[in-house]
């Protein structure tokens, strides 16, 4: 794989250094967009390096239609990943589509891009349950908020896979999303440890950017980085340049083969810290000017969409009009799932209707009551504004 | 440990300001904090950015950094430590920020906050306070409006208050920090700016394990906590001149104020029960049943139980239906009345 | 996934041997792994150990390494991993040690297990057990005597099943294994192996939900599971000729056979509820609630609660007075029979 | 500090290597009671050296009297130490007075050195809850039995230590006992980096004995070594010969007095891996039989006891009439140890005595009803062999 690991440079951020390796960081791309050894070209097919940039740039456009959305009091709350969107999107297109993924509130990038409709995640964040009804084929868990919990779960979808044909190399893999905060819960260190001692095909991918709400990275933790941690499980821990979408698809497709298919003296999960940063609030509700005075120039001079447009505009593989089509088609596309989200209705007693597979007479009772008192009093009555 | 120079937490000392259920928490926090300096606040994000609610808004500049302290994202580490500097001579407050995240911290609680005084036959002790904003109610993401309040009053060893209005929450939440064992102090986040009213400034407390009547009456007695209060108060006003209601706030959940509930059941004969949290196993079985063991004979009707549904919390484009609002509160009044 | 070579568990296919209670939670393990390939044991000591009480015992032989697995010393890696193994296709039982350990895992179980069909609105499922050995009454060491059921009877999504039978240990653990919801399976360690009973060779099911009248009586009804049967039995043959006793066997505490227990209620007008967990917010407000739900107008006494009293479980040498004694159950029988 | 740090030779154990500096373990007394760099004495003073050699002699004592005493049920289950005493005696011996320990259920040699009297942990074995009730003055926690819990505990109370009075260093330090299993729960993860963050005077000591329960330490993580993990918090992580206890006493004296006194890029606390090996059973309740067969020789050979015997001899420190004199005073110390704790009573109203500082009305109620019952049916009705 054609990586440049070079020392890290102050202006990669990320916490103090302790071991030998940790200031290593995996960067194809420089800042300016242009690849950090030219002559070695990474070996991403033309196709895919435009499905990288159209992935991040619908994200970015999804990203300020939810936050308007929520000004306006369509949605609620919108955990935003401005900044975030190579990581996210670089590392979703490099699994197959049988891979699994385990995202957060803020990797709705991740989930688009691996196969959920826009539709479903807004609807969702409109309050309606089904929004969480993943389809069928898309293998995509729904999304995780209390911080850290789904890696234990994604080390078990995974070691599933190993004990479903034992005899042979499991040919899906499950990449767990988390930030640089949940690194600090208990159910990291357990996942992780479980996952080294069944040595599952799994890849837990680290999005640090630099901020857990208020908290910044560096009082997280006085570990050297966040991918250091990995060996305390055995694991390998790797960093990359998360706002370098050519990195992070390197990193991550080596990591997710290596899940599949170790070589004899590898163990199959690996640590991706992806150092990035978090060009908004922590979510719609959030107040970053509390913490911190603005985004600092050596983040923002970071953008991934500048440069990965740079790197294909130097290649001609994008123009103007190119552009211009797809800020069109991007804009269709999530007016539509906005209509979409806004037919999506829930009828109150659904709520009912997943509990157990089957019902209890208890559940029963209390359906048949919510909908005596619909019927009696009226829904206005019931959950209109007067509650 | 000596008291910090005296410097009122709010501009009119010896007055009183009209504040908020969340500005009286942070004020309760600020006058205890100023009383004893062994006081200190702990949790996610409660330094610089006051709390995701505020209500730790300015202490951080106030008391400075080695008593309000932003820790890692780990509760089992914030409850843990607390417990650790609770037996050594703090008095921590620690601030989970949502009642869905304290579960990780659940072993710390219930096998050790809970148990170090019987344990150690009362040589170690730990007086700590765990605040949680819980409920419903306010659009939240999923996990953000859990009401399992009944999981910390089964737990013998601690002890577990809900305020319902401002002065409540000042005085209960000064009475939890001065307590010597360790208080679950849950914090209606429904109504943490739905009204004002007027707060002392000066430290007060208002004493753990008593209930308050907010409405006296004569034919139902309604027992609630929280943020269910008001939708309580409502149907209660609703049925005036139709039926007397009693409403009777709780306020302290464990040592639950048996004496109060007693004589309020004894008095109308008819009772019924609301709170948030799912029906089974919740806080109203433990209502019926202290009703049925101290008041029986006086029983007219069954007691009510109006709570959450036995399903888990749904998003919120219905979460309007899961909780308990007036006109669901009245009509179970109305069946009580008519039993 | 196919179902793996038949074979017996045990030597008497279409037989029965006499079984204690761990034997019989064994058999039941070994048969359902047998049916489905998809059954998998994990948890601490589980494989060469076969479990600190036996409870897996010979099961790695048999099932190798894959189905029968040593896991690290963390409940919430066992519960967590439990959950992603059973929404991908496994159907694992996990042990926890003793249920004073489940805490840790908390969380897990409360946040996710719980709630992952409602969440996804039945697209992930996860069919999964929890097992773990529950109460006092064997001079055990702190935190080994739990019995905190009422913890997981109030939270929606879980069911929650505990014998007081071989025969029972064995067809309820069958009918968990095979829910397609995650079960809560509580084992009470006190009888594991007071005595044995005839348990068939072949795999059956002991559906969940339904309580079993184990005495049949007139005058007084007493709910109980578990461990407290034996003592509540004893009482109702100590009062035989001077008070007729029920025994209701409630069997699943989650979901609770509310029907039952409201036939007997009304039969008998007067009743009782005996458990080992901690008296306020325990199973037995859950079952008071029930009856005067269910048959107030047919209740002439106060629901007597027999249970744990509310401090943190005693060190050994008092524990007998913790637990309701069958001479204290007798006495409550008696106050609500004269009441 | 004279120690000797040479590469891990497969005799000392331990799981597989993966650090630079895993390899590496302190040791001073070789495994024939020999300094392993003769001229290079260790500046321990000879009273010290034979309060180390007493206290572990008493602890070996104590051990087989607990399980005798367990045979004869007279207390209920134990947890041997046999193998793991130079481990204890020697880290407690480097603390002072004030410092603090935490202690798990198996430490009790370590808690008998810092002060607690023997016959309260027999009182507790026998199921007296004022066996736990530690006196005025005597800095032991009582003994932790969920695995992990007491980490986070003991962060907070080295925490408090510095909030107390911020100005200066402080002068008391925490001790923290745990298992190899330990380090797999999410406490000691969120414990060690509370630590590191709050830089808190805590020693964690990780009394590695290569088992728990039935599982060995090398299925407990692929991490290699357990020290190692100390620096996924930016802790120091020192692997020591936990059956050496010249040693265990230098480590923990040097990391006691870091923790009170760092040099300026020092952090306070220090995680020490103490490598040993538990002779006995995990419990009178165990059969070790199951999982295992026998004790390796090579662990055999390592005991600590006559390691320092040999030493002390060697230097004409102790004689064979020492040696008689010192097993009477031990067999005299306990014997009255046993005596005082089968004098120990537990009424059983106390169990309502410390729920909470005042007794609550409804407790007032249990325990009036328990007493009523006492009265009138008598203890043995309701606490006998009935039950
Ligand atoms: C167990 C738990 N504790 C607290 C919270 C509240 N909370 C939501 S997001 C967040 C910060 C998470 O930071 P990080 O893991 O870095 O992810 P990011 O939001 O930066 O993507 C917190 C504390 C939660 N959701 N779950
Ligand atoms: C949270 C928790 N889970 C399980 C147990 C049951 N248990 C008691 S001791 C033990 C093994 C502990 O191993 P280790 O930490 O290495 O300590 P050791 O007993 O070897 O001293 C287990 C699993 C427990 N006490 N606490
Ligand atoms: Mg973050
Ligand atoms: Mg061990």
């Amino acid at each position: 794989m054609a990586t440049d690991r070079h020392p890290r440079d102050a202006s990669i951020g990320g916490p103090r250094r302790d071991h030998p390796d940790d200031g290593c960081i995996v960067q194809l791309l420089d800042e300016d967009g242009h690849l950090r050894q030219e002559g070695e070209p990474p070996s991403i097919p033309e196709d895919e390096l435009l499905e990288l940039y159209e992935g991040m740039r619908f994200a970015r456009r999804f990203d300020e239609r939810a936050l308007s959305l929520q000004r306006q009091g369509r949605i609620a709350t919108y955990a935003p990943m401005r900044g975030q969107e190579a990581a996210q999107v670089a590392s979703a297109r490099a699994l197959a589509d049988d891979d699994w993924i385990y995202p957060t509130y803020r990797d709705n990038a991740a989930k688009i891009v691996h196969g959920l409709d826009p539709a479903d995640i807004l609807a969702a964040l409109r309050g309606h349950q089904s929004g969480y009804a993943v389809p069928d084929g898309v293998n995509v868990m729904p999304e995780y908020i209390p911080i850290a919990t789904q890696i234990p779960q994604a080390t078990g979808g995974a070691w599933a896979e190993t004990l479903q044909d034992p005899e042979r190399d499991p040919d899906t893999a499950y990449l767990c999303y988390f930030g640089d905060g949940a690194t600090s819960e208990g159910d990291f260190h357990e996942g992780l440890n479980f996952a080294g001692v069944f040595d599952v095909p799994a890849v837990f991918f680290c999005n640090n950017n630099q901020w857990s709400i208020s908290t910044p990275v560096e009082r997280q933790t006085r570990s050297g980085t966040l991918a250091g941690k990995a060996r305390a499980y055995g694991l390998e821990g790797i960093r990359v340049d998360g706002m370098d979408p050519l990195a992070v698809y390197e990193v991550t497709r080596r990591a997710v083969s290596k899940a599949k298919d170790p070589a004899a003296d590898e163990l199959r999960p690996t640590m991706i810290e992806a150092v990035q940063y978090r060009y908004g609030a922590h979510t719609s509700s959030d107040d970053p000017s509390r913490y911190r005075d603005g985004v600092d120039e050596e983040w923002a001079d970071k953008d991934p969409i500048p440069r990965l447009a740079t790197y294909l505009r130097d290649r001609e593989l994008i123009d103007d009009e190119y552009e211009a089509d797809l800020d069109d088609r991007i804009d269709a596309e999530i007016d539509a799932a906005v209509d979409r989200m806004e037919a999506v209705e829930t009828d109150p007693a659904e709520m009912f209707d997943h509990v157990y597979a089957e019902r209890t007479p208890e559940l029963a009772d209390q359906r048949a009551e919510l909908e005596r008192l619909r019927a009696e009093y009226g829904d206005e009555a019931l959950a209109g504004d007067g509650q | 440990m000596s008291t910090g120079t005296p410097q009122a937490s709010r501009d009119s000392p010896g007055g009183e300001d009209d504040l908020t259920l969340v500005e009286a928490v942070r004020d309760g926090l600020a006058a205890e904090m100023l009383r004893d300096d062994s006081v200190m606040v702990l949790g996610e994000d409660v330094g610089d950015n006051g709390g995701v609610f505020r209500a730790t808004d300015g202490l951080l500049d106030t008391f400075g950094e080695e008593r309000v302290v932003d820790t890692p994202l780990a509760e089992s580490g914030i409850v843990g430590s607390a417990i650790g500097l609770a037996t050594h001579g703090m008095r921590p407050v620690a601030e989970i920020q949502f009642m869905g995240f304290v579960y990780p911290a659940f072993d710390q609680l219930v096998s050790h906050a809970a148990r170090l005084r019987a344990r150690s036959q009362g040589q170690y002790t730990c007086p700590m306070v765990v605040r949680a904003p819980y409920g419903g109610g306010i659009d939240a993401p999923e996990h953000h409006s859990e009401s399992t309040e009944a999981f910390f009053v089964h737990q013998p060893g601690l002890k577990v208050a809900v305020p319902s209005t401002p002065y409540d929450a000042k005085g209960l939440l000064a009475a939890a920090i001065r307590d010597p064992d360790p208080v679950v102090f849950l914090e209606p986040k429904k109504i943490y700016r739905a009204f004002r009213q007027p707060v002392p400034a000066d430290p007060y407390t208002v004493d753990l394990g008593e209930a308050a009547v907010r409405r006296q009456g004569s034919d139902v007695s309604v027992f609630t906590y929280g943020a269910m209060t008001k939708p309580t108060m409502v149907a209660a006003s609703e049925l005036d001149g139709d039926i007397d209601v009693e409403v009777v706030d709780l306020r302290t959940l464990s040592p639950l104020d048996r004496e109060t509930i007693a004589e309020s059941a004894k008095k109308t004969g008819r009772t019924a029960v609301v709170h948030e949290g799912p029906k089974t196993a919740g806080m109203g079985a433990e209502v019926v049943a202290t009703v049925q063991e101290e008041a029986l004979v006086y029983q007219e009707a069954p007691v009510e139980r109006i709570t959450g549904f036995d399903v888990p919390f749904p998003l919120h484009a219905v979460e309007d239906y899961y909780l308990p609002a007036a006109v669901r509160i009245e009509d179970r009044i109305r069946r009580a009345y008519e039993f």
